[in-house]
């Protein structure tokens, strides 16, 4: 048990609540909160699997790491669409939830109902 | 390096043209941003003849140099660098996005014009800039050789497919689109997940390398599941299905016509990439047979909930559910072929095929229906009397479509599922020619009702709200011709999807 | 030389150390809002400002220390103001406009006859500030309801 | 049981601890600011992962922008927070969740357990060509030399998004200022921190990016922190933002990516390949894309915190 | 006891009255309780932040604790501008227009 592996265990719970968190809640901000959670910790691990690859004096394997900025700032812009599509929704005076008013013929009622 | 492996990675002829397939989309949708107003529009109408330039181009070089088209950005050599191949697959899928976008292009010429007193309209300009955004990374799925490029290929698609869900802005179509954004963004984010542990066990990310490295061991197993499963999610195959129909109906006709054509392919490639290439040795057949089971359930229940649907563009949705099924079916098939030594390339052209005369006619079916709607006012399958004789040439292209849905010859779609069909019965996995029959029955029943009912003649003294431009209908029987005579594909000599597929064609399994 | 410094260092870092252990007692015995957070920004600001100057010698002399220096000027800069925004949120019920920090009437906000005694013992309950305080004049924007309103028809 | 391993695993369960707070709060405000809080103890992770520029990143983005982004939505949602609270899902769906997460959490524990041992890296490769690069730093190397397309891509999924807010708007504010005014009063203690605490945030937004070359640092990072500056001013009611439709703004936004691909393509000319530099004139070419990069990244950053257009600029 | 261990000692027990801190401020009923979070993390992060650099011999965790003292400050001050911003007029006013 050392430094990177305990983060990679981390990472592997943080996906878990962050899934968990992504499919109970109902609010979509908490969903948003909940996909940013799982990109955490989906980047705790890669950062994680870098830090392994320490070598030539470098504290961590730089292509995951530069990859890993690229990866939050993605993260970001996909969390402020999400954000600008719920505050527009908000505005039009719409409930502010997923489940639409008038639910198409619903098929059968699969788990991850969104 | 092993020989295969050298040949992948060296920049051929024709590789400088990949990089524009991706780039020329994007510096278009920059430049048109920057103009803005009308001559955004003239700027994204000549992106789209050049692209088109372009992938016939990529084709050629394709044809003539025999092996797959690679080029090596920056000069790093892949575990490194980026590199970007054009196999066989990758051609025909930019041929078919190349033709489909530029006949959404005309088509859309007339619904997304900018209106002649205003400076600069909102829903015109988002539109032209979006339809290139797509363009230029569903280019960049097909010819990347990187999987985090390809995650970056996936959130473009994404970003670029979201706001076409919602472009008149009302309620229900914001509210699916947000519902579209969080099963995307969930599939994107898991199929990182995959890619993260694929370069934790084996320290690459470039797709040829992998292929030499992936063993069947925990790491690889979890990478698939992910992966595919995140890649299910965006291509709403079953039971992840339930953002695509309020998303693909609410958005305007030629925004469905991109969504359903082509969006949804991005991901099924990607998926269809990954488990012919990277897993060629990890993937089991009862793993290829659950995504079948999958496939085959989301045919019986799309077309089930499609025939009791009341508007033509929830129909078509529900249809389109139907059909995603229909390409994963390939999935045993190939892989029986592979387990049992033969070679997989028949069943990978039936499953590619489908796509392409799904692309195609999915098309056209989206545009008819958005003709319809301008016609009619309404799109209300119960009375669609008179259409026939106010847009022959639409109600024309929507038989030839749905025709090639059923798999009627000489369409593409019968020549993909006679492909399947006959793999099916050599690798012994009758049941999936069988639901392929049941599926055919299913559409052919709702596209009878539709085209029947548009044939009734019109109620005395009726006349069409507004008439439609011709070159909106030629447009339309444009793409379901292409879809209808895609059944000629069996003269071509070359077998194109093969191409440059030295990776299926020696992994031989015991 | 160098002992001199290290045992500076750890002087200073303990120092800073005891004085977050003051901030986060602070924190958890204090009743309400504001007391907690007179807690929070002056003895967390003190105890970095200590961790920060036990750390001086440890750094190369230009740049680390001047940077050194600059993270404690913004963290004391953060905590007035934070203090002063939240405690005016706080006291307010946390839902009037952040604007003006003068009650309506023009004078400073004196503390002299504070809405509740320090002194005696409160019954720990942080609706004490929920309820309108004497100083509370009528034509204040009472918009705190604006806070639980419906959705905007 | 080291000293570091200690602290290590302290700050591993302080992050789950307030990740699990996070999901179980019922208060979706209070579950904002457990978010930006675990988005902050974040950057001491990466620290202790020795990746401090991803350390840079994610203070950055974590604490400035998503931190406003996310508040500022919670803070205009609160009224809908009673009625959305009622459709709890049913104590199957939960259960369903809650298996299928743990499935997911035990899988990748089993993977990240048997991770090879001489774990594969790219480390070597990439520093032995890092002089040709003429960039010290090895992130910003792979970012704008060996990966430089993910980089342009990048620019081009901010772009992106920025345009999909944008559509969001109503067509008769098409064009008009995004929605983010303040109301807070100029003469107040918000508008005097602001005053104070901008122009030193710019000079280490600079500082931050300027060091990107050779330490740790870079572009992102430093138009991150203009971002949330520029942000803090309007914020304090001392600026406003453009209006959509203006073409300064346009030909800023678009400046960016274009510059990088002309000089990507300039590389075809001059060195063997695009996105290659000729050697010897790789850092300037670097810095140029840089600087490029910079003001598309500000304004794309800030405009969507700002969001969507809402009201129509003055004619 | 050599610097570096009494350097991660300090910033141990830094992080636990961080920790203590975080639980009451986060328990807190009022919602301007809970705002204090970022400025605690402003003050007590930074300095564990600063030990745990000066520690392992990071140069660069300067850096990080110079933007992270910038943006605890900005997020501090976006959650007091989000709780007292009275959601109300905003969209109000643009359907006013």
């Amino acid at each position: 048990m050392n430094g990177p592996t305990l983060f990679g265990l981390c990472a592997a719970a943080l996906v878990g609540f962050g899934l968990y968190g992504l499919i109970v809640n109902p609010q979509p901000l908490r969903k948003i909160i909940g996909f940013n959670i799982i990109g955490s910790g989906v980047f705790l691990l890669f950062g994680a699997i870098a830090r392994r690859g320490a070598a030539v004096g470098m504290g961590g394997d730089p292509v995951p790491q530069a990859l890993l900025i690229t990866g939050i700032v993605v993260a970001f812009s996909a969390t402020a669409l999400a954000v600008a599509l719920l505050l527009r929704l908000f505005d039009e005076g719409g409930l502010v939830t997923l489940a639409s008013e008038a639910p198409p013929t619903k098929t059968t009622a699969d788990p991850p109902d969104a | 390096m092993s020989p295969s492996l050298s040949a992948q990675n060296l920049t051929t002829l024709g590789g400088l043209l990949l990089v524009l397939a991706i780039l020329v989309p994007f510096a278009g949708m920059l430049i048109g941003f920057v103009f803005g107003g009308g001559n955004a529009q003239r700027v994204a109408l000549a992106t789209l003849a050049a692209g088109l330039a372009i992938a016939i181009a990529i084709a050629n070089a394709l044809a003539q140099s025999g092996k797959a088209v690679v080029y090596i950005l920056g000069g790093w050599m892949p575990p490194l660098g980026v590199a970007l191949r054009a196999d066989g697959l990758s051609v025909v899928m930019l041929l078919t996005v190349a033709v489909v976008i530029c006949g959404i292009g005309v088509y859309a010429r007339a619904d997304f014009g900018t209106p002649s007193g205003v400076k600069e309209a909102r829903a015109p300009l988002i539109f032209w800039l979006l339809l290139l955004a797509v363009w230029g990374s569903l280019n960049l799925v097909f010819v990347s050789g990187d999987l985090f490029t390809l995650y970056v290929a996936l959130e473009l698609l994404t970003f670029a497919a979201v706001p076409l869900v919602s472009l008149d802005g009302r309620t229900e179509t914001v509210r699916s689109a947000l519902r579209y954004l969080l099963y995307a963004l969930l599939g994107s984010v898991l199929y990182l997940l995959g890619a993260v542990l694929l370069y934790g066990a084996y320290g690459t990310l470039d797709i040829p390398l992998l292929a030499a490295r992936v063993r069947p061991e925990p790491a690889a197993w979890a990478a698939l599941a992910l992966m595919i499963a995140g890649l299910l999610a965006k291509t709403a195959l079953f039971p992840l299905h339930l953002w695509l129909p309020p998303a693909h109906a609410g958005a305007p006709a030629a925004a469905s016509a991109v969504l359903s054509g082509l969006v949804i392919k991005g991901s099924w490639f990607l998926a269809m990439r990954l488990w012919f290439d990277v897993f060629a040795d990890v993937v089991t057949l009862p793993a290829a047979q659950t995504l079948a089971a999958l496939g085959a359930a989301a045919i019986l229940v799309g077309n089930v909930v499609a025939l009791r649907q009341t508007r033509l563009k929830l129909l078509i949705a529900y249809s389109t559910v139907a059909q995603i099924g229909y390409l994963f079916l390939m999935f045993p098939l190939a892989t029986g072929l592979a387990t049992a030594g033969l070679d997989s390339a028949m069943a990978v052209n039936g499953g590619m095929l489908q796509a392409i005369s799904h692309a195609t006619a999915k098309a056209a079916m989206f545009m008819a229906a958005g003709l319809v709607y301008t016609t009619l006012g309404h799109d209300r399958v119960a009375d669609l009397r008179g259409v026939a004789s106010a847009l022959p040439m639409t109600v024309l292209a929507f038989a030839l479509a749905g025709a090639s849905l059923i798999g009627l010859p000489p369409s593409g779609g019968f020549l993909a599922k006679w492909l399947l069909i006959s793999v099916a019965i050599t690798t012994a996995q009758w049941w999936w020619a069988l639901v392929m029959l049941v599926g055919g029955l299913l559409t052919s029943v709702y596209v009878f009702i539709v085209v029947v009912r548009t044939l009734a003649p019109a109620h005395v003294g009726w006349n069409p709200k507004t008439t439609v431009p011709r070159y909106q209908q030629a447009a339309v029987l444009a793409l379901a011709l292409c879809s209808f005579l895609l059944g000629a594909a069996v003269l071509c000599p070359v077998d194109v999807t093969q191409i440059g597929r030295t990776v299926s064609r020696n992994t031989v399994l015991p | 030389m160098k002992i001199a410094l290290d045992i500076f260092t750890i002087v200073a870092v303990m120092a800073g150390a005891f004085f977050f252990l003051a901030g986060t007692v602070g924190l958890l015995r204090f009743p309400d809002p504001l007391t907690r957070l007179h807690a929070l920004t002056k003895a967390d600001n003190l105890g970095l400002g200590l961790v920060v100057l036990g750390l001086l010698p440890q750094t190369d002399w230009p740049l680390d220390t001047i940077k050194l220096v600059t993270i404690w000027l913004f963290a004391l800069l953060a905590g007035a103001t934070v203090g002063q925004l939240m405690a005016c949120a706080a006291r307010r019920g946390g839902s009037n406009t952040v604007d003006t920090l003068l009650p309506p009437n023009g004078n400073t906000v004196e503390l002299s006859t504070p809405t509740y005694q320090i002194v005696g013992r409160q019954p720990f309950a942080a609706e004490t500030n929920r309820v309108p305080s004497r100083h509370r004049d009528a034509d204040l924007p009472l918009n705190s309801t604006a806070l639980h309103r419906g959705p905007p028809t | 049981m080291t000293l570091a391993l200690a602290v290590d695993i302290g700050l591993t369960l302080l992050i789950l601890a307030m990740a699990a707070w996070t999901i179980a709060v019922r208060d979706t405000f209070a579950s904002v600011i457990g978010f930006v809080t675990y988005g902050l103890l974040l950057t001491l992770v990466w620290v202790r992962l020795a990746a401090p520029d991803v350390a840079l990143t994610e203070a950055a983005m974590g604490g400035g922008l998503t931190g406003a982004l996310l508040i500022g939505a919670a803070a205009r949602l609160r009224s809908t927070e009673s009625a959305s609270r009622t459709e709890r899902p049913s104590v199957l769906t939960r259960t369903l969740a809650a298996v299928l997460s743990a499935a997911v959490t035990a899988a990748l524990a089993i993977c990240v357990l048997n991770l090879p041992d001489p774990a594969p890296t790219l480390a070597p490769a990439a520093a032995a060509q890092l002089g040709s690069t003429g960039v010290g730093n090895p992130v910003t190397a792979v970012l704008l030399a060996y990966r430089a397309m993910d980089t342009l891509l990048e620019a081009i999924v901010v772009l992106l998004a920025l345009v999909g807010v944008w559509s969001l708007a109503h067509d008769r504010a098409w064009g008009g200022y995004p929605q983010l005014r303040s109301h807070a009063d100029p003469d107040g203690i918000l508008a005097y921190f602001a005053r104070v605490m901008a122009p030193v945030g710019i000079i280490v937004g600079i500082y931050i990016f300027w060091i990107g070359a050779d330490f740790p640092g870079g572009k992102f990072q430093g138009a991150t922190i203009l971002a949330a500056m520029w942000l803090l001013v309007i914020g304090a009611g001392l600026a406003h933002l453009p209006p959509v439709s203006q073409t300064w703004l346009r030909v800023l936004l678009v400046a960016g990516p274009l510059v990088f691909i002309v000089i990507g393509f300039a590389g075809l000319v001059t060195a063997e390949a695009v996105f290659a530099y000729p050697n010897g004139y790789a850092k300037p070419l670097i810095l140029a894309i840089e600087i490029a990069l910079m003001p598309t990244l500000v304004l794309a950053l800030a405009l969507l915190v700002a969001g969507a257009p809402q009201r129509m600029p003055p004619q | 006891m050599t610097m570096p261990d009494f350097l991660l000692t300090a910033s141990a027990f830094v992080l636990v009255m961080v920790a203590l801190g975080l639980i009451r401020i986060l328990r807190g009923p009022e919602d301007v309780d809970r705002m204090m979070a970022a400025q605690l993390l402003g003050s007590g992060g930074i300095a564990a932040l600063l030990l745990l650099g000066v520690a392992t011999e990071a140069k660069a965790v300067i850096d990080v604790a110079l933007t992270l003292a910038l943006l605890a400050a900005f997020a501090s001050v976006a959650f007091v501008q989000g709780i007292s911003r009275p959601d109300g007029d905003d969209s109000k006013e643009t359907r006013g227009e």
